[in-house]
């Protein structure tokens, strides 16, 4: 399949890109078979609520489309649900990725969980 | 503003003319008796001479083929097949010298080869992307049947010296073939005068029609054919002649051999222009390959921090439509090939752009493509992991 | 008045508007990641669909081919190779099984196999042109890695019992390729119910483009291209997609799909009517091959007493073009191999015409047409020693 119209919106514009300096939580991943690399940034309430969340990508455009995409669904909704999202959630809300991007260029689901255990480890 | 021409090229409006009546009323088979097919056969040998001045071949050296995989594929497998009633348990004769940085049509027609015990030595190549010739004579051994290497890289646009690997290959008596898909109508391309035994070439790539191109053999050198049948182009290869697109394909050949010098000359013009343009306006930005050595239509830079796909996808919205690495490499994920034999870094090479020129780019869009590939640079960097703002 | 549609025919013009945005502005590289190769790549799919619904298959088991040729030889070469792979010194696996009457691409590619020491079963024919299945299956051995036996003949136009030879082949757990070219679009060609694992196809025998055909492999049969390259059509056949054919060749399928009924009833109405007239009016002349079991639009008749070439060319001179056997048949000046197969003697067989029908000929030409033959004949026959007036 191609790339669908919301994978193109994403990636064409994408949301929340940046850095947040002063993140509570940083969770960065890579795929070493073509280097994609994803940083994600999160800052988290007093009710452990991901109030902002910001994205930095270095990728094609299914890896620039998943991390806008995650950033969108995480925010504002309790770290414990964000852990949640699965790979799988972030490419159906995309309304599906070509294939050969699946397993790739997907990876904004493990750099989120990867910055909420950054921030829980913080913590304690 | 398309910029894409090594993938493929859009079809000159005189080529098409060309083509129309034989799509139309000349709908005949080149075998037929009667009045269709004569004027069938007569489009059928224009084109070839058409073909065959363009690289200052003889006309019934030239073998129409589907295109310039299935040429290279011919070449290959067509010298495989008639070595194979030589060979003995002493001399296997199954030793083929290529490159690192072969298109796939070859690359993958060798690594099939290798499944059935052939030996393959992919040559190396310099960071400009040259082969070395005392390596490539050091490879040659007894079993040793063909040098295939191609005339210019459809990545990068490094030439090869085809004369004096020519002239090795004579030496040892082996046969040369060449890939030049890239270099016809690009460059002078000359069989004789460059010691070349084989080449493949194809219609798409100078403004003629997919689906056709064509292999030079050297007259004296038989081989037998890939594809068997009704004894078309004189049993070389058969097939009903797909003469809309053979008349397409002498055509074009025409008008690139007419236009050679000038075509080499607007060509260069504009590469110059967007390499100096584009790196002195973007800091860490590197041209790939040979700059001396290099097909005057071809720009292949790479940009640190960013990543091909994403580049080529934004510049497509302001209008820009370039490739990243090579046009086939989208059906797989691994980074370039060729860019790793230049020994690349894989994520330095994902942020590789290529711009291929073709007629209708003018030097007057120079401007606007730097500045849209500026931008978007500039954006991507902007939100990448790899780059110090 | 065109009869030779078995030997090319012309150019549908709704297939022709269908390829011209494609041979125009939609120039795109359907490997090419912007939108001109997202519309060539959504082109390409819904080509391999109309093309699949022709022959109830799956889409993903079709495979674009440069034509009915490179399908043949994919098809019996793929599985050659495939079998090296197996073979060991008990068991060679070198055996295949075929018909007398095949096309050239059938009969050269098995000669071709034959000089590398690969064994090959010609099956005879009966007078009607008809295998005999218990034959068939006789001459199945341990060895035997493929049974090719043509849909219907491209002379004669005899139609062979293929649900039967799939279920012997499948009793043996042999795969069965069958060349189609000139059944599909003239009658009811279904891979499923006719048992056909591999079938190939091509689009200038129905009013399509040269130079483009397919090859239909049945999913859970893997093959290894016959052409390596770039990793298109699924990595099967490789080549830049030759797209405007591509398209064209979808659009004649869907055509041919949709007017069968109509189609199969118009041929066959102008081929009994051109049968009785022709043989009512002509002493001495018979139809080669079965009248039953027979494609609605292929008359073949031998006339005592003349030479085929001489009725072509005066048939021509009164604008009547047809064919005598097959048109490749005309590279080589041996008799028919078809006629031949029907014990036929050469003498008589070299006095065959054939007439192949075409959605242009209308019922209002036979007579005609009938009538240029006819006087033909009888010009012939008055200079002709071998016959007595
Ligand atoms: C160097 C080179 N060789 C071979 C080919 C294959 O030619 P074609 O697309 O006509 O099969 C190409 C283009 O894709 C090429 O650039
Ligand atoms: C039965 C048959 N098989 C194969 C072919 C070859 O097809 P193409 O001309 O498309 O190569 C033909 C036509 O020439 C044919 O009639
Ligand atoms: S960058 Fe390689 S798959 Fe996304
Ligand atoms: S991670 Fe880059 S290709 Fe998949």
């Amino acid at each position: 399949m191609d790339y669908t119209q919301k994978v193109i919106e994403n990636y064409t514009n994408p949301q929340n890109t940046g850095v947040i300096e002063d993140a509570d939580g940083e969770g960065t991943v890579g795929n070493p078979v073509c280097g994609d690399i994803m940083t994600i940034y999160i800052k988290v309430d007093e009710n452990e609520n991901i109030e902002d969340i910001k994205f930095s990508t270095f990728g094609c455009g299914a890896a620039i489309a998943t991390s806008s995409m995650i950033t969108q669904m995480a925010k504002g909704i309790n770290i414990d649900e964000a852990y949640e999202i699965t790979r799988n959630d972030v490419a159906e809300e995309l309304g599906g990725l070509p294939a050969v991007k699946l397993h790739c260029s997907n990876l904004a689901a493990d750099a989120l969980q990867k910055a909420i255990e950054n921030y829980k480890k913080e913590r304690n | 503003m398309y910029v894409d021409n090594s993938a493929t090229s859009p079809l000159n409006p005189q080529v098409l003319d060309a083509m129309i009546p034989y799509l139309k009323e000349e709908y005949g088979n080149a075998s037929t008796l009667y009045f269709l097919g004569i004027k069938a056969k007569r489009a059928l040998q224009k084109a070839r001479h058409q073909v065959a001045q363009l690289i200052n071949a003889e006309d019934d050296e030239i073998i129409f083929t589907s295109g310039g995989t299935e040429s290279d594929n011919t070449a290959i497998k067509s010298i495989v097949l008639k070595q194979l009633k030589h060979k003995t348990p002493e001399n296997p004769k199954n030793h083929i010298i290529t490159t690192q940085i072969e298109h796939p049509a070859v690359l993958n027609t060798c690594k099939f080869l290798e499944e059935y015990g052939y030996e393959i030595t992919y040559l190396p190549v310099d960071k400009d992307g040259l082969i070395n010739l005392k390596q490539l004579e050091n490879a040659i051994n007894e079993q040793t049947i063909l040098i295939t290497i191609m005339h210019s890289n459809n990545e990068i646009g490094t030439i090869q010296p085809t004369k004096q690997i020519g002239e090795i290959a004579h030496k040892y008596n082996i046969p040369f073939h060449s890939d030049a898909v890239q270099s016809v109508g690009k460059i002078p391309v000359d069989v004789k005068e460059q010691n070349i035994d084989i080449l493949s070439l194809s219609a798409h790539k100078i403004n003629g029609p997919k689906g056709i191109g064509a292999l030079y053999v050297k007259k004296g050198l038989t081989l037998p054919p890939l594809i068997h049948g009704g004894g078309q182009e004189n049993s070389k290869r058969s097939g009903t002649e797909n003469i809309p697109a053979i008349v397409g394909l002498g055509k074009a050949a025409e008008i690139a051999h007419e236009n050679l010098e000038k075509t080499m000359k607007h060509n260069q013009q504009i590469r110059d222009a967007l390499i100096e343009k584009i790196t002195t306006q973007i800091p860490d930005s590197y041209i790939n390959g040979s700059l001396k050595h290099r097909l005057p239509n071809n720009v292949h830079i790479r940009f640190s921090g960013i990543e091909g796909e994403s580049l080529i996808l934004k510049l497509a919205q302001k209008g820009v439509y370039a490739a990243t690495g090579s046009a086939c490499s989208t059906h797989n994920l691994q980074g370039s090939h060729v860019l790793a034999a230049l020994q690349i870094k894989p994520a330095l090479s994902h942020g590789s752009l290529r711009l291929s020129i073709g007629p209708e780019n003018r030097l007057e869009d120079v401007d606007y493509i730097v500045d849209a590939i500026v931008e978007t640079v500039e954006y991507l960097r902007e939100i990448s992991p790899l780059w110090d703002n």
